[in-house]
């Protein structure tokens, strides 16, 4: 054979070659192959690093439980991959892998200090020291300790590929297509069943893949399931998660493996549910304990048989086996009739089969029962091994360059415990099988314990002459956990499994323990001299395999990462250069600079517009909630403060709902259209929340009320019309509503025409000027904007945004709820008491406002506040003391709600909530910022026009 | 995600179609103005929060609209049953 | 106790490490004692180490129905900051960060307290209004956070992605410098150590099934699943249990317990240098020593005991965590786990007396109450030791349901408008 | 003075095509949602039998809750009154669009972020339910026909998550 690759065999196409890369050396394969069969078939043994000693390390599996190779593949910017296991990375031309954890380079690792030093670094170690001085915990131990944390590198730039994801259904899902899982959809083919068949590796097969014999079978099955049209069959695919009522997470691996990308997704989250679930994932095998077990070239028995008969590699030319069970005797024998040349088998148990002897003396294998390998030679590289019996300890030494563990299997049960069906001990098999289910599922195959690997003994390590504290036999490869970790554990009083795997990381490596639990558990019972089944299990958890962020995230990315509500009119404001800013879901227009304009200077003309002559904003986005039924004016009576039966229809009412605790949720003006209908509105962000809230009451409080709620938030687009100059702007372009005071008084709406289009004109004020608000259907609301541009174009008419808004709300005193209110304010707190209906005897949050600490004295209140400076412009969240002398923690008095410069008054303006603020009005009060103290004095909230005469015109 | 029966629309959707609404069978009180601190307090606050069998309150939200009630059960996240608001409780 | 130095681990590094004691023993239940903690999480571990050392009751029993540390614990994202709002809660969780510091040399037990910073993001106006009014209060408070340009922040934390055409741009970030992570099992660990050599039992698998009280309604004792144990004093710290057991003493508590999910990524080389968290984007990341990044998700919107949640809360989270750190699209999830969080009204903690007397709570703690262990435990061992809460935790009491003192954060946070 | 406004619509008035699926706008319809105690009253005001089973829709009425109808027709028709019988009509023309999604693929492409089993969807079934965070009301015309009702403000976010998904 050439290299390590055999004449003939496998599953590789022998007529296609693959050139690929390894820390930068470039290396033939074939296709077909994975990093990991091409670099043995080219001798390479030493693929990286462990983790904690930084030990040469090379094959230790072939598939996803594989603990030590792994390594890191470089795509180009932003498509770098650490921590890939070699083992499932398939090659094409041009892959660029490279090694991990090593510097500088993979041979020579000055990381592997720690291996000479191992004996000061046992389980827990950190824990010990490091301590003092004190000062070098944060300067000199912590930054050194990070630095050796981590296996590969971060990624450094943005990801360019994108992800997929969707909702799948089906009767039955089948996890795993090893022949357990194809027996099981070949079962149900025929059924009017939709079934779904995933498997994680390239192609269907699973243990199939290793045996030629069962070649033939598998090409028809595979066929069989291909043309039947009820089965999905998805390859590189893992069910990674089992959660609740039969719901499975699976990723689809898309693009890895292609040498050009294209447009297509890297990878798909297919998030299925189920009616049936079959799980058919296997079993792992099993490594033994001895010292020097992760030497590159130590490997489990059935991985070297799946590079010789699936990829056609030889892992060695000189191969020993060190078996507790009779699977590792039939891998040999395979890989004997494969060409692989086997220097002996070793097995720890003093009879086994004879079946098993007659074969291996008919291949003319040496065998050793009741032998054990106590020691490994070579670093790199296996050299040999020396052998002793498990009675005298008597040794020598066989020449070897690979060493197969066959320790016994494990059922893979991890989806089983996922879905938290239970399970239970079987001492023959030495591992938990699957016991009751949780759901409607059922394990078939390996992984329920059921196969025909023979029979082993179950051993915690090999007998070993050597003193078993000075040795390193692994339990956690990629963790560097031996077995005296795990002693050590259990001697300082950590007796849970739990607080083993913690205290020793056992387990909790890349591999989540896939080959390392159920050695730890057998180490851990003979330790605390307890049954393992009496230790208990450590829980698994999703997923089965590491899943990339990407796809978990699937398509929620920029713009669809989450939506950006958006009015009709916002194109117009993005096209005349709105600076936005973002509102619970929605995009606003926040002010409207022109050329040379700050923020500041743009919000001064856009006040100064709308109080001297008219300035058009559009609040569209303000909740809107129709209320309609014969009961309608009393839901809303119980559900408001203030009363509303009295109200007649064409006139408006501003509104104030308490959540049950008597605090401010929200507020709007809402509208009586006819006795039985009435048009809410609410705040941006609290339509929703609000209209939820209502729902509530009304269906679970007071069902018998004959009334009915409808979101008409996006029906109408909402057009705000305000200043002296709006009804002139106005009446031309409007029919059938009378807009003179007398006959449309501010808050009044009126049903009419504008522009030809049906409208609901309110005339109310968030301003203090005389204003309107347009409710037109929302598709129009554009076109009437531009209308009113160009109508209003003779009275400078002004676009302005939320920020102007704020301001001119703020100089009328108007409060803004989840800015001015927070959550923890009652509406005395806030000044409304004018809004709340004294002879109610009920309403959303009255009982609430009558406990003990909300009728105390103390409570903060909003008040107005102005700088002795009128120039100082306080900042919004500042913090209010009465005595600025006072040494930190200060006592604080309350904090600014808002605050801005006020163009009409020419000064500063802010709003506050300030500890029994309303009897201070005239007080002094101190705002200590950096470097400078503020003195402010309590005023009323209304800075502006305080009698309102500039609205009744 | 779990699977939720909605009791109007009669068939099992998933869980984000849903919003839960707390614990069940909190009727708020005829006349708040005659509660004690000590009852509101218990009307607004105390939960049951069992471990075990709960009698809790959904909304399908994004489906039928409607509030239902649900017997289910903390530990294994299991529904016994769910009925229609206003029934008595099982 | 062995003293655990660089010495000893060296010292006993020559004998094979065959000598090290055990950190602490597996104690068998005594008829009686002072004090009986129930719930061998770090916060009721922290309250037994300190009733035995600063409160002068080393009699004392810590009573795990599981093994220490194995809840909220062992589960959490192991975030320590105090930049809260409320004088209150600053002075709580402030409090405990002045615990944390010298801990490790306290307990002779390294915890790994890394002060690495918190730096909180601003997203939207009105983030920015709500992080300048808590920095603003911390600063009067004499409790450290500072306000970050999107440059600075970015500075501090590189992967930030501060491109303003993002779906939530970073306008800002408020960081808290003391602010950081430490390694949870070793806080368990470290104070189960610290109190079994004061003389402290450390009892696991010993679930309490109920509350004994005398005539006069007093606590006696509580009944285990290892028969029964006399206490005039018990002090209730279990978490997303809490209701349970309080129920054993006819109390109905304003809690209620949700799912509360986390994960990590595989390790790799040191990339993320503090703690970030984004509450309007749902998403807090921080790096471990080992090289895992630790991400907190949401909760599950049902009350549940399950310790499992569901996909699509890890699928928002991951979704959130690529949006602010666009460089991480490519990492993989390794592991993802559950807790139980006890969540009150005002998702404050109460930590006080009960109606019941010699009965002391430590609850409510939400999805915060790793980072305020020591202190927590400081404060129920006082409460426990002088009958009456001290000043720090006396707002925190069960009173406040009532009176509608609420401490309310979240609220006080409040909605977009 | 009237002069016509004309309408702005929040996704491309022209069709999308992609394998196995094409995604369009529907025209302007009128849409009401009609809610009453008892289906009778309101057979008494608009004169058509209603729908009784959530999720049935028949003459563009659909059935989406034990009070609650939604009624689809074609711009300019005349829509009754309550005439003081217990119901509730509130016109929701503008607050949604409709987007016509046609093809084999259709199906799948909702699925994309819709959780509910629409290859188990009967044609005519009508259902509020939701896509990703986003409500919408799925109606399925014909077997490889679905209209998609959603709200105006999330369509442009729509738009985007549909043609991506058809595209992969």
């Amino acid at each position: 054979m050439t290299g390590f690759r055999l004449e003939t065999g496998g599953r590789v196409d022998r007529g296609q070659t693959v050139q690929f890369s390894f820390d930068g050396k470039s290396y033939q394969g074939l296709a077909g192959d994975t990093l990991a069969s091409a670099l043995l078939a080219n001798g390479v043994m030493l693929f990286g690093r462990s983790f904690k000693y930084h030990r040469p390390r090379g094959v230790m599996a072939a598939g996803s439980e594989e603990p030590n190779a792994l390594i890191s593949v470089d795509r180009g910017p932003g498509r770098f991959t650490p921590n890939l296991r070699a083992t499932g990375v398939e090659i094409y031309p041009g892959l660029k892998a490279v090694s991990q954890n090593r510097w500088p380079s993979l041979k020579t690792d000055f990381g592997a200090i720690n291996d000479r030093l191992g004996m000061f670094f046992p389980a827990g170690f950190y824990n010990k020291t490091f301590m003092w001085p004190r000062s070098f915990w944060d300067k000199v131990y912590e930054p050194a300790i990070r630095k050796m944390a981590g296996l590969g590198d971060a990624p450094t730039a943005e990801d360019p590929d994108h992800y997929a994801a969707t909702y799948a259904h089906c009767d039955l899902l089948i996890v795993g297509a090893g022949p357990a899982g194809i027996d099981a959809a070949l079962g149900y083919m025929d059924t009017n069943k939709r079934i779904i068949l995933v498997d994680e590796q390239d192609e269907l097969g699973g243990g199939a893949l290793a045996d030629p014999a069962l070649w033939p079978w598998l090409e028809r099955s595979h066929k069989a399931l291909i043309d039947a049209p009820n089965v999905t069959i998805l390859t590189r695919t893992t069910a990674f998660g089992y959660y609740h009522d039969n719901f499975i997470g699976v990723v689809q691996r898309l693009t890895d493996h292609l040498p050009e990308l294209g447009d297509a997704p890297r990878e798909k989250l297919l998030r299925i549910r189920a009616g049936e679930v079959v799980l058919a994932q296997g079993a792992i095998e099993r490594p033994l304990v001895f010292d020097g077990n992760d030497t590159p070239g130590v490997m489990l028995s059935s991985a070297a048989r799946i590079f010789a008969n699936r990829y056609g590699v030889a892992v060695g030319k000189a191969v020993v086996l060190m078996a507790s069970h009779d699977s590792g005797w039939h891998d040999v024998f395979a890989l004997a009739k494969a060409g692989v040349g086997i220097a002996a088998i070793i097995d720890v148990r003093e009879r086994v089969d004879s079946a098993l002897m007659h074969e291996a003396e008919r291949l003319g294998i040496a065998v050793h029962l009741n032998h054990s390998v106590m020691g490994v030679t070579g670093r790199h590289s296996v050299r040999a091994v020396q052998i002793c019996n498990n009675d005298d300890y008597l040794g020598r030494r066989i020449d070897c360059d690979a060493v197969l563990m066959a320790g016994g299997w494990t059922p893979s049960v991890h989806l089983w415990s996922h879905s938290k069906g239970s399970l239970k001990w079987r001492d023959d098999l030495g591992a938990y099988v699957p016991d009751l289910p949780n759901e409607n599922v059922v394990c078939v195959g390996g992984c329920s314990g059921d196969w025909d690997f023979g029979t082993g003994a179950i051993i915690d390590m090999l007998p070993t002459p050597k003193d078993q504290s000075r040795i390193k036999a692994f339990v956690d490869f990629q963790n560097d956990v031996t077995a005296k970790d795990i002693k050590l554990a259990v001697r300082e009083g950590f007796r849970s499994i739990e607080h083993i795997k913690r205290y020793t990381t056992n387990g909790m490596a890349t591999d989540q323990g896939k080959t390392s639990n159920l050695n730890g558990l057998q180490i851990a019972s003979s330790a605390l001299n307890k049954p393992v089944a009496d230790i208990g299990l450590t829980s698994f958890r999703p997923p089965y395999t590491p899943q990339t962020f990407g796809a978990l995230a699937g398509h929620a990315k920029g713009a669809l990462f989450q939506p950006t509500r958006t009015t009709n009119i916002d194109s117009w404001a993005q096209a005349h250069g709105a600076v936005f800013e973002l509102v619970a879901q929605w995009r606003r227009a926040r002010y409207f600079p022109q050329s040379g304009e700050d923020m500041h200077a743009a919000v001064n003309r856009e006040c100064v517009a709308v109080r001297s002559s008219v300035g058009i904003f559009d609040a569209s986005t303000l909740g809107k909630i129709e209320v309609v039924g014969p009961d309608a004016a009393e839901f809303l009576n119980r559900m408001y403060t203030n009363p509303w039966k009295a109200l007649e229809p064409g006139r408006c009412r501003y509104g104030l709902l308490l959540k049950e605790d008597g605090f401010i949720t929200d507020d709007g003006v809402s509208a009586r259209l006819a006795p039985d209908r009435f048009h809410l509105t609410t705040t941006t962000g609290g339509a929703a929340r609000v209209l939820n809230m209502m729902e509530d009451y009304l269906q679970t409080e007071w069902p018998d009320l004959d009334v009915w709620l409808t979101s008409t938030t996006e029906q109408y687009a909402v057009i705000a019309l305000q200043g002296p100059n709006a009804r002139k702007l106005l009446e031309p372009l409007v029919e059938g509503i009378d807009l003179s005071a007398e006959a449309f008084p501010h808050m009044a709406i009126r049903e009419g025409i504008i522009c030809g289009i049906p409208t609901r004109l309110f005339r109310v004020s968030f301003t203090g000027e005389l204003g309107f608000e347009i409710n037109v259907p929302t598709a129009y609301g554009l076109a009437l904007w531009q209308r009113l541009m160009a109508q209003g174009a003779q009275f400078d008419i002004t676009p302005y945004g939320t920020e102007a808004m704020h301001v001119l709300r703020a100089e009328k005193g108007f409060i803004i709820v989840g800015q001015d209110t927070d959550g923890t304010v009652t509406p005395f707190d806030a000044g409304l008491d004018w809004a709340v209906g004294k002879k109610k005897p009920d309403f959303v949050g009255k009982r609430s406002m009558a406990r003990p600490d909300i009728v105390a004295p103390g409570r903060k209140q909003l008040v107005g506040l102005l700088t002795d400076d009128p120039n100082v412009v306080l900042e919004e969240g500042a913090q209010i003391v009465a005595d600025p002398k006072q040494p930190v923690p200060m006592t604080m008095i309350g904090h600014v709600t808002s605050s801005y410069w006020s163009e009409a008054l020419g000064r500063s303006i802010a709003l506050a909530l300030v500890a029994g603020g309303h009897e201070m009005t005239g007080d002094t009060l101190h705002i200590p910022m950096p470097g400078k103290t503020h003195t402010a004095k309590v005023s009323g909230l209304v800075f502006y026009d305080p009698e309102g005469a500039r609205l009744h015109v | 995600m779990i699977l939720i029966h909605c009791p109007y629309c009669d068939e099992k959707r998933p869980e984000i179609e849903f919003v839960n609404a707390g614990q069940a069978h909190i009727s708020r009180p005829l006349d708040p103005s005659s509660q004690t601190d000590e009852e509101w307090e218990a009307y607004l606050f105390i939960r049951a929060n069992p471990r075990g069998r709960h009698h809790e309150r959904w909304r399908h939200v994004y489906g039928c609209g409607r509030f239902f009630n649900a017997v289910r059960d903390t530990v294994t996240d299991k529904f016994e049953t769910t009925y229609k608001a206003g029934e008595p409780r099982r | 106790m062995t003293r655990f130095s660089a010495f000893s681990l060296f010292a006993k590094a020559l004998s094979g490490h065959q000598d090290w004691p055990e950190q602490w023993p597996d104690a068998a239940p005594k008829p009686a004692y002072d004090a009986i903690i129930v719930g061998g999480g770090g916060h009721g571990l922290g309250a037994a180490y300190y009733l035995a050392k600063k409160y002068g009751i080393t009699n004392v029993a810590v009573l795990e129905k599981g093994w220490i540390g194995g809840g909220n614990t062992g589960r959490n994202t192991t975030i320590i900051r105090s930049n809260y709002l409320y004088d209150e809660s600053a002075h709580l969780y402030d409090h405990a960060v002045k615990l944390w510091d010298g801990l490790s040399q306290e307990l002779n037990y390294n915890i790994m307290y890394s002060k690495r910073g918190v730096m909180m993001l601003a997203h939207n106006v009105h983030d920015v209004q709500s992080l300048q009014r808590h920095i603003n209060a911390n600063r009067l408070n004499g409790v450290d956070n500072e306000w970050l340009t999107p440059e600075q922040a970015k500075a501090y934390c590189p992967p930030l992605n501060i491109a303003p055409d993002a779906r939530h741009p970073v306008l800002g970030a408020a960081l808290q410098r003391r602010g950081g992570t430490a390694r949870h099992d070793s806080v368990a660990w470290g104070y189960a150590r610290a109190a079994a050599a004061l003389g402290v039992d450390i009892i696991q698998n010993c679930a309490v099934t109920g509350i004994r009280r005398g005539a006069d309604g007093a606590v006696e004792g509580v009944e285990t699943t290892r028969g029964y144990i006399a206490s005039k004093r018990v002090g209730v710290s279990a978490a997303g249990n809490s209701s349970v057991i309080m129920q054993m003493a006819d109390l109905d508590f304003p809690l209620e317990s949700y799912p509360l999910q986390a994960l990590v990524s595989e390790p790799i080389k040191p990339t993320f240098p503090c703690v970030v968290m984004s509450n309007t984007v749902h998403a807090y990341m921080s790096q471990s020593d080992k090289g895992e990044l630790v991400i907190g998700a949401g909760t599950d919107q049902y009350v549940s005991y399950s310790q499992r949640g569901a996909l699509h809360i890890v699928e928002h989270t991951l979704a959130a965590i690529c949006e602010i750190f666009p460089i991480y699209r490519r990492m993989r999830m390794l592991r993802t786990w559950g807790g139980i969080v006890d969540v009150t009204p005002d998702r404050s903690p109460i930590l006080g007396k009960t109606p019941v007397k010699g009965l002391y709570v430590n609850c409510g703690w939400g999805t915060g109450g790793f980072k305020a262990t020591p202190g927590a435990g400081d404060l129920l061992a006082y409460t426990m030791a002088k009958d009456e809460p001290h000043k720090i935790n006396a707002p925190f009491n069960l009173d406040r349901f009532r009176n509608g003192r609420l401490i309310d954060e979240a609220a006080a946070a409040a909605v977009a408008h | 003075m009237s002069d016509v406004l004309i309408r702005n619509e929040p996704v491309p008035e022209t069709q999308y095509v992609a394998a196995g699926v094409t995604i369009s706008l529907a025209g302007p319809m009128q849409r009401y949602a009609l809610r009453a105690r008892r289906a009778e009253d309101l057979e008494t005001v608009f004169q058509v039998t209603m729908p009784r089973k959530i999720g049935a829709s028949e003459g563009g009425i659909a059935c989406l809750g034990p009070d609650e109808w939604y009624l689809r027709t074609e711009a300019g028709a005349t829509i009754p009154t309550a005439s003081g019988l217990p119901v509730a009509i509130t016109d929701i023309s503008d607050r949604s669009i409709c987007l016509v999604l046609e093809g084999p693929r259709a199906a799948e492409i909702l699925m994309s972020g819709c959780p509910i089993d629409l290859d188990n969807f009967a044609i005519g079934r009508a259902t509020r339910t939701i896509y990703e965070t986003v409500e919408v009301i799925i109606i399925r015309e014909a077997e490889d026909r679905f209209h998609v009702e959603l709200w105006r403000s999330f369509a442009a976010w729509f738009w985007i998550a549909m043609t991506t998904a058809a595209r992969h």
